[in-house]
């Protein structure tokens, strides 16, 4: 092997300097060129290298940011802070984050990645979320033409089995209601705005903010990109947060609007759905997306696309793969890319606060409206429905539905509201859809 | 004459819920009468055994991987 | 928990506030953005708001098409064509596709994506395969550079085994063969224009529309992107739905041109190949076309880099991965890609009748000139040939080889043509490539 | 079957037929762009057409290359030696290279789609390494903006297991000496520079040369590509090749090297490392290089977000993808990419022997300090380290702790060093990219 | 003035070596800070047999899962 | 002077053909040579079982494979 190795090198060498007897006159620019690059080099003495690397490290521009001339003069107390301990800070929230995914089990899909990202984008001196950092290219090779979200939509899309729903049409409505979170907060946000001299979102913020209620996370970035693209670390960190707290969020709320009596009520085993309706059901849905809300078409077809892939039976590996690694490389990059707009300047802001508060309340809004639905839907003669499954009508799939299950299982432990509230859930998706379609349609 | 935002909003918030229930009143709708189609002009053999036959190749493939991962890990365990 | 959540709220609340005391200065821009922004937001009464939402469903954009002021008098019936009528019998077309993939099983993995591709497309006022819709962003990524096209050829020759066409080398001839479908249509394509009134095919046109005969999906896609790719759409689906339908075309042509004796002639078993073999084919493949015919090798040269990893049997999980996870992906996205081209205004021009008419005359007459060359072999001394494996040339792997065993076992049924057919149809796909490489040198 | 074919055909035929009715006006344009089309194109008798063909053969590319016009009368002769035999050595050199990947087992993973992207990248006329080729479209994607090697660092970092070096912390000295050999190479290359008129790297170059020594691909990668991208080809293929071939380089210097007495040296068994450490190690370590070296954290920030992803414990779905199927795609497309830095004109330099020669040195270098370093160890009073693990201080993992135990064993076959070498072996990954940081820092 | 490039490599080779093994060591003094700190704070409830557990979960469900669906499957063909 | 493209494609076509043939034609040559070389020069110790042991290595590997990580798996409940 060794005598290979040395062959080999020889007749490279040979070969070699063959090239380079006769690259004579080849070799000239190289030299000027290496003359023209060295010459932007500069000699410096051990020490001066030594301290001139000092200044590199990030404790030194942590403790101490250098501030560029362009920024204006009452600006430079706020941008030292961003700088400094905002970095500090956001290293806090990032690890906040981390804690709540791996202890609380909170979202870890995204949430890790999202944190992770933010991490990097707030490390001094690399840039890695500007724009030829890695965070920038991922954000903007599949966030900035809002191409990511939309391939998560087609993976849930193969996800989603529409069968609860086909079977119970009328629970729909409860994932109707729960979308009065968006449009409530979407009010809000705006007498906030106008009333209060910290906040002032512009339409187009108040409805990206808004979207969180709608308890999606795809959605809420494909809209946040669209119509808010400051906002998006914060709006996306709001929702999937608020989507991962579910559990802790929904309860008090469902108990609170609803009777003993209510609580109890059981639901009629689901019929059998055929697999043509499952088939057949997502090109329906997104048929009537065409015909009244065209807008609302990039979401709606992306998730009945995976849908469909899935239901036709025929393309089995592909549907393998929206699911699986598609899906997952896609969240990979989603999560990073949103994380790198956690830098400090940008979520530092009072518009964060507004953000986190605004948030929960559309999300606490938008259970609230789905359980009273449920209650409205029960003044009517027919089959009664257990209010618990409204809740379930923000989305957040699976979660809210099992949050329904074990809420009702609390009071009746007979009483399973898990396929029953996955109607509302699935529903929940289409209406926040739907809600995106009319806020993208009125500001176009 | 200046806007007051929050008017809009609460239009916005008619508007939308509207559309949003006038959709899925619609879809629903739509789902009652397409599944009564579907009943009457695709009906499944058997609709019960229906989706059995087309998993079912797969499923028993897992049940049978499921089975052998179960006895190695048996096997494993007596090692 | 609660408690938790309260106090990380108060955390973040004091952090936030003291941001924002410092944030005075830093407000008064957002502020003047936000009145920038809402200045182009004009208020509207809630009937108003209706009746301009009513305006941008597809209901009205089906029904009565706004039509820009840059469209000549003359051409302003059809525009409103295409954009109502047109779109609307794209649907339908659509759902033909639909049909076609899952209850006929006519190649789903790639019909159903363009299919879906194609819907979305049509959709009016989303403008999803528009510059910044999704299917416009897919398109741009890897239709328009030819990358998707060319990474299916890695996959698939990653799942090609040249075994069969190894131990038999001169069924290669056959795939040559078939070849005729290709230039003979050319040929067609050509005359077509010049003597009809309807057709106008440039040369480059025909020779995009002909590669059709070469029943090979990314080879189509790779030449009509290159020379024609106002057709591509158009030249998709003919080749993937002629492709698919190779069981109902070959059939009668191969019995209408052989003897009920050459159709039970035996073919003697095929000799081992070993594994050495099967490493260096792909590579002398390769080596032959960069000396003989360089521009094929982006095609032959991805194919081959393919099936090569597959056969060092040293980089199983790269071959692996190249199998399922990136071909798949790359499908997906393929097939949504050319669905962009689907776009009624594309598709229902005269030339999509002539590019379907004309593909299958290509189909036909390769299948007709393969099965015409094993005749032809036979004319000569040796080993003789079955002339059922020369239909098989065409391509359209594994299918082909598969129409060519089921006829063979009609007449009789102890006669096993499958492998042998399989030379003919991995010479094929060589053959194709050949032929594009052809056709790209001529146009470069 | 049949029927409906037509019945199809004679629908589009009469919905094509009534748009081709309406379409007389929309002709005229396609009939001139048509003529302006084949205005470009010349009518050829069918000799002068196969004569033109024979002139793009590769054949007369390689014996006789056009010379364009721009290249000075000085340089022709090198310009043709490239385009002939240039060509002719690097298909030479490629096949070394497949032989070494296949029959050797170097590095397959990396090497066999380096080599077919060097194959790829040197055909004649096709130019597939160009803008417009795929190989151009997949530098131009992934490695001219340094994603792909950040995304190869996310899928090691994921395999990684830093258990072994948490239960034995200070043997991270030894992966810290053997990055001698990164700066000592660097020194090297300067001289050699310097003092001779064959070789004139910049210091931006030798430094990325040096970087070889760091016995790790895709910190190599991220390097050259930074300060020295016209190097890319040559420093990959010298950097994997070097890293396969860990297990011929190190044994005679780690022989040379030791007593027999130090290479039986036992060591203790490692102490069990608790899930909460690992999960804490890989944030503890981007902290450090974020106080000390920001600049090195794109690459450790990338490999301890995949190990982060991993020792979560709580998204396994994507470490299963960053593992398998991203990763995986991502190789075979960093492979093509490097590649497509292997033509002969950049590749048949006198420059690439001087980096072989260097990259060499380099390993060797490093090897040698890592085993040294441990020697000065068990000079101060503590337990004792076998100096046979130092050699794995250089990274290439997992081969080079192999290579310490496999020599252990020769001497003493109880002596299972494996497990004591994987804590230098990964230490190595982060001294080499502290290494990197230091040289992006300097050349800012 | 001339710059003599071997005396720059040379700096950059104290440098160099001088960060990596300062980084390296304040990583060994942090590593051995660190596993005091997790092992009195957060000590696995029996450090053995944790990471077994974890994963023996994992298979646990797995084979739980295998069963019930072998189960399902059961009751489908019988309805 | 105007151009018969009908014509032209004639000549494509007798071009084309010929290519593709001729492409073929050597192919054929090549493989039968480059067959004969291997049989020659690189024989396969038993032909017909060459590809079981090549397949079998590796289902053996990940037998080991499988055996090792039992037997570690038991060493670590051990320590
Ligand atoms: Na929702
Ligand atoms: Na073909
Ligand atoms: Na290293």
């Amino acid at each position: 092997m060794k005598s290979f190795i040395i062959k080999l090198f020889m007749a490279l060498a040979l070969t070699l300097t063959a090239t380079s007897a006769m690259a004579s006159s080849h070799e000239a620019p190289l030299t000027q060129q290496q003359q023209a690059s060295d010459k932007n080099y500069e000699s410096k003495s051990i020490l001066t290298m030594v301290s001139d690397f000092l200044k590199t490290t990030g404790v030194v521009a942590l403790a101490n940011p250098d501030v560029p001339k362009n920024i204006s003069k009452d600006k430079v107390a706020m941008y030292k802070f961003h700088q400094s301990w905002g970095r500090i800070i956001m290293f806090g929230i990032v690890f906040l984050l981390f804690w709540l995914a791996i202890a609380k089990g909170f979202e870890p899909l995204l949430l890790l990645p999202i944190a992770f990202g933010g991490l990097l984008a707030n490390i001094p001196v690399a840039d890695i979320a500007g724009p030829h950092g890695f965070l920038g290219v991922i954000y903007q090779a599949g966030l900035s033409n809002e191409l990511f979200p939309i391939i998560i939509f087609m993976g849930v899309g193969a996800m989603t089995d529409f069968g609860p729903l086909l079977s119970n049409p009328k629970t729909a409505l409860l994932g109707g209601a729960a979308q009065f979170g968006i449009f409530g907060t979407l009010v809000g946000a705006v007498a906030l705005s106008q009333y209060t001299d910290i906040f002032n979102f512009t339409l187009q913020q108040s409805s990206a903010i808004s979207i969180i209620g709608g308890a999606d996370g795809p959605t809420s970035i494909f809209i946040a990109t669209k119509l808010a693209p400051e906002l998006l670390g914060a709006i996306a960190v709001a929702s999937y947060s608020y989507m991962a707290m579910v559990p802790i969020i929904q309860p008090p709320i469902m108990k609170a609007l609803t009777t003993d009596k209510e609580r109890r009520i059981k639901m009629s085993t689901l019929r059998h759905v055929s697999r043509m309706e499952k088939l057949v059901f997502p090109v329906v849905v997104l048929m009537l997306a065409i015909l009244f809300l065209p807008d609302s078409t990039p979401l709606i077809g992306a998730f009945m696309f995976g849908n469909f892939l899935k239901e036709s039976g025929v393309v089995e590996r592909l549907n393998d793969t929206l699911q699986n690694a598609l899906i997952n490389i896609t969240t990979i990059f989603l999560g990073l890319g949103v994380g790198s707009k956690l830098e400090a300047d940008k979520f530092l802001v009072p518009d964060t606060l507004g953000i986190l508060v605004l948030g929960i309340v559309a999300f606490s809004v938008g259970t609230a409206a789905g359980v009273l639905m449920a209650k409205v839907m029960n003044l009517f003669p027919g089959t009664k429905v257990n209010p618990l499954i409204g809740s379930a009508g923000v989305s957040a799939v699976p979660m809210a539905a099992r949050v329904s299950n074990k809420v009702g299982m609390e009071y009746d432990r007979t009483n399973m509201l898990l396929m029953h509230a996955m109607g509302p859930n699935v529903a929940g998706v289409i209406g926040s859809a739907v809600a995106a379609g009319v806020l993208i349609s009125i500001f176009k | 004459m200046e806007t007051n935002l929050v008017v809009e909003g609460l239009k916005f918030m008619v508007l939308g819920m509207g559309i949003v229930f006038a959709f899925l009143g619609v879809l629903i709708l739509v789902m009652n009468v397409m599944s009564k189609l579907i009943h009457k002009y695709f009906p499944e053999p058997d609709p019960t055994q229906a989706p059995v036959v087309v998993k079912g190749g797969e499923d028993k493939k897992k049940v049978v991987a499921a089975i052998f991962a179960a006895i190695m890990e048996d096997k494993k365990s007596q090692l």
